[in-house]
């Protein structure tokens, strides 16, 4: 193969998550050396932080969330999805195991403390979204950014916060402690659809769209490479998956990662394809959390390109 | 008045008692100052320590004062050996050792506050102090504002402001003219006569020594300083130390000390020029 | 030296200077590129636009309070332990030996790493802020109040002890006063890390404060909302800063002024 | 002073009191809570274990010579440029007067914020990390040399000029080594401060570095990982800090030894 | 020898024009140290400054030297009104002023040094004016290490190994032994006699001024001092410093001198302590 850029820059903003598994399966198994490929994965602070290196041209390729390309758009930035790597956006509203009597829906929301990873962040939007679905202003609620580590879980355990919208494993850390009752799950098919009334994609592997246009080679190479993840995790066990990820990504408890991962399983894509509905869901997000997005005319059909997944599908069988 | 050759009798003010001092040089043996030396100073005596530059007398001073802990021998105060500082010791040092964060007043009252005397007394008593010392009007200053004469005057109400039992004194008038000179040491007399108090006081002026000291000690060229005269000052008290120097004892005993100390000075010289 | 106007004059020369270079950066290209990329830099019209809404709408009064209290309270917890730890090692030297590694290895920790366990500890209020000031101010405060004492001249010393001082009175007229310079010196670089220690707090997490503000905005690609935040910061901290020159100026009278 | 021997022996008696309050909180419940609950603080055994595993399987080296070679970098041109600078602007004092302001700001804008910036210049390798650890060194370094120079004795200056020193002469017979231990005092609070650069520099974002096994290792909620990391960053930071002691010790020999 | 009364003639070495020097006080008016005061120096003159202490004799020197500008008047320098620092003029300060971060030796060479002479040459020299000054054998001390007399003389070799064409010494054998000061007092004339040098010397010994000198002047007490006495000193050179002070005229001038500034003293002693 005659790729015009072998070695490639990846960023991923926490890359241990569950949330990026696709991309540790394709390094552990070698996937992008078999693509010709030597990928250096870079990990950031946070997905944000990956973005900005994607902009500002230290990374040439991001795992993260899909709502990045949205966003670009609105500042003038062409970003472009070529795969789905999640379907399921993973986050879990719960509230104290106090409350859970009084709250039994995200209209009891009102006036609560509720923790999220980051303000502005999507677990942030996630929360509020719910909000205005269940007829409250955005900031009926006030929200408290908890960090994204051990200080989310010490923030629920002091009892700072009443409620908290967040990701694994930080909810699975605070289930397994029995601390909290969950309200809301997009980890599953079930809540995903409740929610959004479809999936809403997750984490996607995105590039800059003049980097697609110049690179499409080692874009394809890319996506094969992750496609080839996603086909294996589709027909792993999570012991496997377990297995093939490094022993420090285990929480120190290889069950109860174990017992994540198959809590995650139905999450990654199938297909690695973004379907419409999907981006609408994800769109629908944003313009009734965010006054920015108001308005702003999203072109839906610029965010992903669906013509690498249909030849990466060929390839990889 | 206790002679130089009589054994001193009563509680000695300070009695040094073979002490030898030596500093480590790095890479070189030791340099030994203070050669075993033995020297008792009485109550109530007057006594200056004359020598060559560079001799041994600021550290004879400083191991008087605590501040050096001699390699040999041990100083006894009032019969006891000295455990660390000496408390009981008014110390005027050669270099400047004003605080410079406080005024002359501040200065000469620090003394006091310390003792627990309240503060607008101890500024009272200091001010006093001030213009015993010919400053009055520069209570005010800081010491980098002061002359080099006037500092050392600001030190010397500073020590004598506490009105110490052992006064140990290095230099106090050598930046003063001949005339201010004259008034101090008055003043020192007055302060020291009938209280009691020791004093030893390093000078290179001998006339000052003669006129001031019931003794005068000479110190020989160091390194390795021995004791090499003990002049008993038989002049009458109390002085005048203008007028003194008029009559013809203190001509005579200016003649024996600074014959000695001729011989001595040159010969230091010539060796350390070696 | 010039008078307090020109100077003043000179001061906002440079500014303009700095502002005119962001500005042309950011909005002219330089043939294809920008040289300072609105994404990453904003412009400091949009900067100062939005600066003015915040006072505008009155948002940025709560924030503000918040940071600037946990900013003052680090300062003074953190310069208050340095100060009295620096003083104690420094005439402990025994102490002092024994906890020296200690103290390096203290002032090596990554204190992000430990931001979860001051959160455990003090919670999400501002105290986990203030904890986080403190120990970057301490540090700063400690090593220099340490070796300003240890400066002190050794004459002086010897003549306020044989003035009959302890160690409480050599404290206050000796060495406390023979520090001063060392202490504002830190006290100077200290003003920027208590802020520093507040909003990083915030940035990790909170519910206020402008740290707060910053993260949101960096969390929505909000660069001009950043900016202006650290616009909002960086007044306020030279506010704090002429506080400590004027207290720094009333102490040190004594000293003779600057040669040269 | 004690002897060498019985100081380190004091030494570790402190590090083993320390480790055993760790590691009782952490394992013996008081009640029903733990006091250092483990989720949080992990336990030395583990921590231990964790490191010798990291040196015993060998993948701690790459990111340790990562995270040595930034800190090193940072420090040494952090503590450079504060020299240079301190040294200019004291000897400049309209420059000082005119720039104060600025500097005062730039010494307060929290360097988490400014990483994005350093990335775009500087890319993701080891040089955008230094440029963080020398903001934190740089300021250190910069407030005391130029409080150094300015505390230079007027008469042995004067002494200097008269004696027919030019700029260049002065800066190196009297105000260099009269701002030495100024100097040194901040070099020793900038080690940690430089390391601390590189940490959270590949905290950020890094593909190799302490910061980065710390990070990976808190996503996970690894604290033992995490504090395995940070044993290794304070062993490495003693290290460091020895040798600027040696080079201290050096260059001050000249000093009266300590009084008191 | 120009005679006091007689206008200076050629190339004057250091004119104080109409000085005026007055210090700025806070919350009070300025402190005036020296009123308007025009004194000629010529060169190849000795010249030596007598006062109370605190009359402002160090700052004139420092005016001379350039550190200070005075508040009015002005300062010319062989006819040219001097333009800040006075780079001709060696200057020996009355306080300590060696690096305290050299060794002696380091410190007496380093004026060589900066003037580009290679440092195994500029070493060699050094230890020659060690020699000179008595102290050979203290290259390698600190000044810490050295006594107040010690350090006195080394800071003597620094200034003097330049050879500087103005010297301006303050008080500089105070800490020394009389002894001594003859021996640098007869180094400091071998040193001036013919070279062209003028020197500017303040001391309290007023023997020693006369001793020296071609010309002492007197200094009344301060605030606002004024020149009060202009003695032109004829006594025959090549000077024995020792054996000059038996010649008669000696003790008349001495005479002459002393008894104006006694009454200077205690005029400025009764006035300073009301
Ligand atoms: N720290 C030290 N290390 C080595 N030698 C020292 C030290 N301090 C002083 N000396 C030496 O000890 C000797 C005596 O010093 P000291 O200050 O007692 O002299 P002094 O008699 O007071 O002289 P002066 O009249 O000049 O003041 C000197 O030769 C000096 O060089
Ligand atoms: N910075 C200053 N501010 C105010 N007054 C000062 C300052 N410096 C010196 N003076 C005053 O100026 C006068 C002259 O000082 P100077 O040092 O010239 O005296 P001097 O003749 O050298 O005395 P000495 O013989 O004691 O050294 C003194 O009364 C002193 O208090
Ligand atoms: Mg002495
Ligand atoms: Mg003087």
């Amino acid at each position: 193969q005659d790729l015009e850029k072998k070695n490639i820059e990846l960023g991923v903003g926490g890359k241990p998550l569950l949330y990026y598994l696709p991309l540790t399966i394709a390094e552990q198994k070698g996937f992008f050396k078999e693509e010709g490929l030597t990928v250096t994965i870079n990990d950031f602070g946070g997905g944000a932080k990956s973005l900005q290196s994607l902009i500002g041209g230290s990374v040439d390729a991001v795992t993260g969330a899909y709502e990045h390309t949205l966003r670009m758009q609105t500042k003038g930035q062409a970003i472009t999805a070529v795969l789905e790597l999640g379907r399921f956006p993973g986050i879990v509203l719960a509230v104290r195991k106090d409350q859970a009597d009084k709250v039994k829906s995200a209209a009891d929301l009102k006036g609560m403390i509720i923790g999220v990873s980051a303000p502005g962040s999507s677990t942030h939007i996630f929360a509020q979204y719910l909000m205005v679905k269940a007829g409250l202003a955005t900031d009926a609620a006030s929200f408290v950014g908890v960090g994204s580590g051990a200080s989310a879980v010490a923030a629920m355990q002091k009892g700072e916060i009443q409620a908290i919208s967040h990701l694994d494993p930080v909810i699975a850390k605070l289930e397994a402690d029995k601390a909290v009752k969950v309200l809301v799950d997009t980890r599953t098919l079930e809540g995903t659809q409740a929610v959004f009334g479809a999936t809403n994609p997750a984490a996607v592997l995105y590039l800059k769209s003049d980097f697609i246009a110049k690179n499409p080679k080692t874009t394809q190479a890319l996506t094969n490479a992750l496609y080839k993840a996603l086909m294996w995790i589709a027909k792993a066990a999570p012991e496997d998956i377990t297995e093939t990820v490094p022993q420090d990504y285990w929480l120190g408890d290889k069950a109860l990662y174990t017992q994540a991962v198959a809590a995650n399983l139905a999450s990654y894509s199938r297909t690695g394809v973004i379907p419409e509905s999907g981006q609408k869901a994800a769109a629908e997000l944003l313009t009734t959390t965010d006054a920015e997005f108001k308005n702003v005319k999203l072109d839906l059909a610029k965010t992903f390109d669906g013509r690498f997944v249909a030849k990466a599908r060929e390839a990889v069988k | 008045m206790p002679s130089a050759t009589e054994a001193p009798q009563g509680p000695l003010a300070v009695h040094f008692d073979g002490v030898r001092l030596a500093f480590p040089v790095k890479n070189k043996p030791e340099y030994e100052v203070l050669a075993p030396l033995t020297l008792s100073v009485a109550p109530q005596q007057f006594i200056s320590i004359v020598g060559p530059t560079g001799c041994g007398k600021s550290t004879l001073l400083n191991v008087a004062a605590g501040l050096l802990k001699p390699t040999g021998g041990r100083v006894l105060i009032d019969g006891a050996p000295l455990p660390g500082l000496n408390r009981g010791a008014g110390y005027l040092f050669q270099q400047d050792a004003l605080m410079p964060w406080k005024t002359a007043l501040q200065n000469v009252a620090v003394p006091l506050e310390i003792a627990g005397i309240p503060a607008a007394e101890a500024a009272e008593r200091a001010q006093a102090w001030l213009g015993k010392v010919g400053l009055a009007r520069f209570g005010d200053r800081y010491p980098h504002q002061l002359s080099g004469g006037q500092r050392k005057r600001v030190g010397m109400a500073q020590v004598l402001i506490r009105d110490p039992q052992l006064l140990l004194m290095d230099e106090p008038f050598g930046p003063l003219d001949a005339q201010t000179r004259q008034i101090m040491g008055t003043l020192l007399l007055d302060l020291w006569a009938g209280t009691g108090k020791a004093v030893i006081f390093v000078t290179h002026d001998l006339e000052e020594a003669i006129a001031l000291s019931d003794r005068v000690i000479l110190l020989s060229a160091g390194p390795s300083a021995r004791l090499i005269g003990d002049y008993d000052i038989d002049l009458p008290r109390p002085r005048n130390t203008a007028d003194i120097r008029l009559l013809p004892r203190f001509h005579e005993l200016h003649h024996a000390i600074w014959s000695q100390l001729r011989g001595e000075v040159a010969k230091a010289y010539a060796e350390q020029a070696a | 030296m010039k008078s307090p106007v020109s100077l003043l004059a000179l001061q906002i020369l440079v500014g303009l200077g700095f502002l005119t270079v962001w500005y042309l950066g950011a909005t002219v290209p330089l043939g294809e590129v920008y040289l300072l990329p609105s994404f990453f830099f904003s412009d400091p019209v949009a900067v100062a636009q939005r600066v003015v809404r915040m006072f505008a709408t009155g948002m940025i009064w709560r924030h503000l309070w918040v940071t600037l209290l946990e900013t003052v309270l680090a300062f003074i917890i953190g310069a208050g332990l340095g100060i009295s730890l620096g003083f104690w090692f420094a005439r402990k030297p025994l102490l002092a030996a024994v906890f020296d590694p200690y103290i390096t290895i203290a002032n090596s920790l990554p204190r992000v790493v430990l931001a979860p366990i001051f959160m455990l500890w003090l919670g999400l209020g501002i105290w986990s802020k203030v904890a986080l000031g403190v120990t970057l101010v301490f540090f700063i405060v400690f090593f220099n109040v340490y070796q300003g004492v240890k400066e002190v001249n050794p004459v002086i010393l010897a003549n306020g002890r044989l003035l009959g001082m302890n160690e409480r009175q050599l404290l206050r007229h000796i060495y406390w006063p023979s520090a001063l310079s060392w202490m504002f010196s830190s006290l100077h670089t200290s003003v920027g890390f208590a802020l520093i220690g507040a909003v990083v707090g915030e940035y990790l997490g909170a519910s206020a404060g402008l740290g707060y503000l910053i993260h949101q905005a960096e969390g929505v690609f909000d660069t001009t909302g950043v900016f202006a935040g650290m616009v909002v910061l960086a007044s306020f901290v030279l506010m704090v800063d002429a506080i400590v020159t004027r207290v720094e100026r009333r102490l040190l009278v004594w000293r003779p002024p600057n040669p040269s």
